[in-house]
């Protein structure tokens, strides 16, 4: 299979999705330029996690208008899986691909920590791997990771399955305090409506080797590698 | 010309920057302060365009860059010919 | 020239007759700046030199020691680690965030401008009490600033240290220490090589930004001048990013010759320094500078400290190249000279000359001082201990040191800071030293920073001593062996005697160690003038180690493991109280003479962990510093991930507080399964290591015995919510 | 009562939040833009006190607490009595 990095002026997570799905996973990778219109045959597109253009103005707010976006766009348009990660996430979101916004976290602080995730449905191209209700131990790092919908939004993802992960305990508990962001029902990772971009803001490639503390983030790309060979 | 563009968020979008800052002008003794919103402002300079075209751009500029509609409400005005 | 201006400039009649000399005549206003700029402390070390060069900088593994942006070290593999540590401690008063975030972007330029991706940062903060609002507002201006500019250029901050002190309340001290990687046979230096070589300016453009004192450029004296020009800068981390990708992508390719970043004293210091080192001048023309701001003259373009910017000398035929890449970024280059081979610092502005220096006059030939020393008077007074009466209560007691914020948890801090990104941290913030593999090797880099005023306040040999060993004990809890030093030297006033003689037995007691030690200090930064109203903050060496491990699947953490380990104390313990935070947090007192350091006996206790570690005999290895015995096994509590506790029994025939809660150096807490325990007695016996089962891991209790007699009993869960919720607190006040 | 305060970086201190999005608005073909300068606005409410004394207060809150005059400069005023 082969994925697609986007750089943009300002991503810092570029490097590392390559390198694990490079050389942890073993999978045909190669980055792709915001200023190019190329996405040069690639199978899946992930957009990494930093601070595309400084963060300046919003999270994600200015990569939208990248050039290469409009492929981007299109690609999404048909049906092929996009994962934006983390600030790749507010991008999706800013973008339109994904609905709803990013607010600044609860405590108005930068946040970096591992956390557990819940899956909640494991029906998608990203989580196939895993069992419902599956906990995960993957790692957060943002400012602006609080998940905010107007509520009949809010509605539409859970009539629609569209939420994907929740911030829980290890135990897989929903609490208030498990949600450190302050994420409108927890909410961790979603999924359009049509099921092929999802957008989520914990790292997977921080939690994909076992020396790094965890290895649940390769859920994510395995499964991305398993529905696409299906 | 200048123009000046505000952007804030929508009355029920919670803004805990607000309310942090209300939170310390209250232990700081301002008890009088009843409610805090934090938003951002842009001043802009414009040149080369004519009054009507500016105010055509700035709505777009505004509803399509400065805000995100989501969560975001703006107001623009020319402050300066 | 006007005795006003000399004093505005800071520079002594002495120093302008010097500067007449070099120049053969006198010197306009431009050209004086420059002057007071490049002999200022700041950048010419004036006041300290003649200490420092006492310090060992060589090693068999030392490709490059001080002198340059950062200090090199080959670690094998074809790769050399690079690294510096330096100081923001003004700026972070006035304005904490840009301050402190401008701090970071500075020592990553040092990094990056050597040819080295920064793979680590890591903070040595100072700030005065919590109970002051004051404070609280400083450490989180200053905390939010190195996480926002860190965490945006994506380097992450993994470690470093945070104290508390009355000294610090008007003075905090903000020390960023940055780790690099590079391809060793791509190192690149600070040099103007090669006649006729294109000289570019990369980067943002130049603003009126942080120009010294002398901000009278216009020659009126315009008394509110200084304030409308603001000393501290807004650091812009989306721009030092794409410096930082464009130069690394720059030097990949053979297309420059020498790069400089603009820091301190920005273009001055840039274009002088790069012309000396090669023995070339250099020749540039200011209207071609990228300025900011309209009307600027020649002082204040060759003065302005605006930030993310960049000097570098192309290859002739490489200039186009070399635009090409940082376009690629959107970044302009802008070839504002040439290198010439005159030896002279030529600037011209419309057309005209005007600076013409001899490069030499600037750089080399800047006086240096031996100031007057003298042993401060204070030191009988404090030396001297009045121990006062035992507490009666030690659980109380036990309870109140671990939540005193200089012992307390940090992950307040830490937490701010993306200590993940780049996917190195394998040991993250909270053990003793913080460990980075290091890609397509087996191996990692362990990095700390340390250092405690309290030692070297009541005894500035001894504590900068200690500041050493306890460094390079850290590295040897986690199993790594030091490389080499970087050191951050911050003190009052150096003009008073007793300031500089702090200093010269810092310097002293630092040389000492590391040579002992024989670890190379490849770099560092003196901070000097660290003074308000009159009072100076404590001599504060902050030592910077980064370390080897060899073999990653043996690193070592803190945390206990296993219900049932044996706890073992490497090291003895003595009766020795004074300049404890004991003292300080529960009678306000900071005297008493520090704890004594034996260097012989500290290495061999390194060198025993080390070898158990590498034996792969123990399964946590912790030191004991601040807080002592009792907060050191607590440490090891809490960074256990199943929160374990303790059975501890001690037979020392000392004072309890003095056993609990004393000092002493040279002491390691580790701890074993039963079954190796036999095997490492037996070792530390043949090795003539002081080495003695204490007690066992257990659940839920927290217990040390003496002699059969509880000294303390306390739940984890107690003991661990005062260590974890007291900074917090201090910050919930505001927050509520 | 209503207050707003708006708080930017001086003229001579560099506003690289404002540099991007100008930059960015560039590259959308917004080329008429010359200039846009970032800052922070605060909608303040106020109760239970005078005007003369909101005046007061606003001006010291504004000094004090919500921009930090070394590199900001800000402004005031009642925009609802
Ligand atoms: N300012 C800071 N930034 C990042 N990490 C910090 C900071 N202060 C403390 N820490 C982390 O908290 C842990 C405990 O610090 P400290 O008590 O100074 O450890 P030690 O005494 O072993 O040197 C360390 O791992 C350190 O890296
Ligand atoms: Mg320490």
């Amino acid at each position: 299979m082969k994925f697609g990095v986007v750089i943009f002026p300002g991503s810092n997570c570029d490097y590392d999705t390559y390198y694990v799905l490079k050389e942890v996973l073993n999978q045909d990778t190669i980055f792709l330029w915001h200023k190019d219109h190329d996405l040069k045959g690639v199978d899946a597109i992930i957009l990494p996690g930093g601070f595309s253009y400084g963060d300046y103005l919003r999270t994600g707010a200015i990569a939208k208008f990248s050039p290469l976006m409009r492929e981007v766009k299109e690609f999404a348009l048909k049906g092929g899986l996009v994962l934006g990660i983390c600030n790749g996430f507010q991008i999706l979101l800013e973008m339109g691909l994904l609905p709803g916004a990013m607010l600044r976290n609860k405590n108005l602080k930068f946040l970096c920590q591992f956390v557990y995730l819940r899956v909640e449905n494991p029906d998608t191209p990203f989580t196939k791997l895993c069992k419902k209700h599956q906990v995960l131990k993957i790692p957060i790092a943002h400012f602006d990771g609080n998940y905010y919908a107007p509520p009949e939004i809010m509605e539409k993802l859970k009539r629609n399955n569209q939420i994907v992960l929740r911030y829980s305990t290890s135990k897989g508990e929903i609490t208030e305090e498990a949600n450190v962001n302050g994420s409108m029902e927890n909410i961790a990772g979603i999924i359009n409506e049509k099921g092929n971009v999802m957008g989520l803001m914990p790292h997977p490639e921080r939690a994909s080797e076992k020396i790094l503390g965890s290895e649940d983030g390769q859920y994510i790309f395995k499964s991305m590698i398993n529905s696409w060979i299906k | 010309m200048k123009a000046r563009v505000i952007v804030s968020f929508k009355d029920e979008v919670l803004d805990p920057q607000g309310l942090t800052i209300k939170n310390a002008l209250h232990s700081l003794g301002y008890k009088f302060i009843k409610d805090v919103r934090q938003g951002k402002v842009f001043d802009i300079e414009i040149d080369g365009i004519s009054v009507e075209d500016a105010r055509k751009y700035l709505q777009e500029i505004a509803d399509k860059v400065l805000a995100n509609p989501v969560i975001e409400k703006f107001h623009w005005e020319i402050i300066e010919k | 020239m006007d005795k006003r201006i000399l004093e505005q400039h800071n520079l002594t009649e002495e120093e302008y007759r010097g500067i007449v000399d070099i120049l053969g005549r006198e010197p306009n206003l431009t050209e004086l700046g420059i002057f007071s700029v490049m002999w200022s402390e700041h950048c010419s070390y004036k006041s300290s030199k003649i200490y420092l060069k006492n310090l060992p900088t060589t090693g068999k593994h030392v490709i490059q020691g001080p002198g340059e942006n950062a200090g090199v070290i080959d670690i094998g593999d074809g790769l050399a680690v690079v690294f510096k540590i330096e100081s923001h401690n003004h700026p972070s008063y006035i304005e904490p965030y840009q301050g402190a975030a401008t701090g970071v972007g500075g020592i990553l330029r040092d990094i990056f401008t050597m040819g080295a991706r920064p793979i680590a940062v890591l903070d040595s903060l100072r700030f005065g009490p919590l109970d002051n609002p004051k404070n609280r507002v400083i450490m989180e201006g200053v905390i939010s600033g190195i996480a926002g500019y860190g965490n945006s250029i994506g380097v992450p901050t993994v470690g470093g240290e945070t104290y508390f002190n009355q000294c610090y309340s008007q003075n905090p001290l903000v020390n960023v220490c940055c780790i690099g990687i590079a391809p060793k046979n791509r190192i690149f230096y600070a040099r103007a090589k090669g006649k006729g070589n294109p000289v570019l300016y990369v980067g943002a453009k130049t603003g009126r930004d942080g120009i010294h004192g002398a901000t009278m450029a216009s020659a009126e004296f315009d008394e509110d001048l200084e304030e409308k020009r603001p000393n501290v800068q807004v650091g812009d981390p989306f721009k030092e990013k794409l410096l930082l990708e464009a130069c690394l992508e720059v030097m990949k390719k053979d297309l420059i010759v020498g790069i400089q970043d603009m820091g301190a004293a920005g273009l001055t210091c840039s274009t002088s320094e790069m012309a000396d080192k090669a023995n070339s001048g250099i020749e540039i023309d200011l209207d071609l500078v990228p300025k900011r701001e309209e009307g600027m003259n020649s002082y204040e373009i060759m003065l302005s400290e605006s930030q993310e910017r960049m000097l570098l000398v192309a290859k002739a035929d490489k200039e186009e190249e070399v635009k090409k890449i940082f376009k690629k970024w959107d970044l302009d280059a802008i070839t504002i000279g040439r290198v010439t081979d005159t030896g002279r610092l030529i600037v011209k502005e419309k057309g005209r000359v005007v600076v013409d220096i001899p490069v030499r006059g600037i750089v080399r030939d800047c006086p240096v001082y031996r100031r007057p020393v003298k042993q401060p008077s204070y030191l009988r007074e404090v030396n001297y201990l009045e121990i006062p009466e035992v507490p009666n209560d030690l659980n109380t007691t036990f309870l109140k040191l671990l939540s005193s914020p200089t012992i307390a948890d940090k992950e307040w801090i830490f937490r701010q800071y993306d200590h993940m990104v780049q996917i190195n941290t394998v040991l993250l913030p909270g053990a003793d030293a913080t460990v980075l593999r290091i890609k397509g090797t087996k191996k990692a880099l362990a990095g700390t920073v340390d250092g405690n005023s309290l030692y070297t306040y009541l005894n500035p040999k001894v504590g900068a001593k200690i500041a050493v060993a306890e460094a390079c004990r850290n590295l040897a809890c986690v199993g790594a062996k030091p490389l080499g030093v970087t050191n951050c030297l911050n003190f009052g006033n150096p003009e008073k005697p007793e300031i500089m003689w702090q200093f010269k037995e810092v310097v002293e007691g630092m040389g000492e160690a590391c040579r002992f030690f024989g670890i190379p200090v490849t770099g560092g930064n003196v901070s000097f003038y660290n003074e308000t109203m009159g009072s100076a903050v404590y001599p504060t060496p902050v030592l910077g180690i980064v370390g080897l491990i060899e073999d990653i699947s043996k690193i070592m953490s803190p945390g206990f493991k296993e219900k049932g380990d044996y706890i073992l104390l490497l090291g003895k313990n003595n009766e020795e109280i004074g300049g404890t935070e004991y003292l300080k947090t529960i009678f306000s007192q900071e005297r008493g003479i520090p704890p004594e350091i034996n260097l012989e006996f500290e290495k061999q206790i390194q060198d025993f962990c080390f070898e158990l570690i590498d034996k792969r005999l123990i399964n946590s290895a912790h030191d004991v510093s601040e807080g002592g015995l009792a907060v050191c096994l607590a440490e090891c509590c809490f960074m256990s991930e199943k929160k374990l506790g303790i059975e501890v029994s001690l037979e020392d025939d000392i004072r309890p507080v003095a056993l609990l809660f004393g000092e002493t150096q040279s002491r390691i807490i580790i701890s074993a399964s039963p079954s190796d325990i036999d095997k490492i007695e037996k070792l530390a016996s043949k090795r003539g290591i002081p080495c003695q089962v204490i007690g066992r891991v257990r659940e839920d209790k927290f217990i040390i015995k003496q002699k059969g007699e509880e000294l303390i009993n306390l739940s984890i869960e107690k003991i661990y919510s005062s260590w974890k919720q007291a900074i917090p607190n201090y910050f919930k006040l505001s927050e509520e």
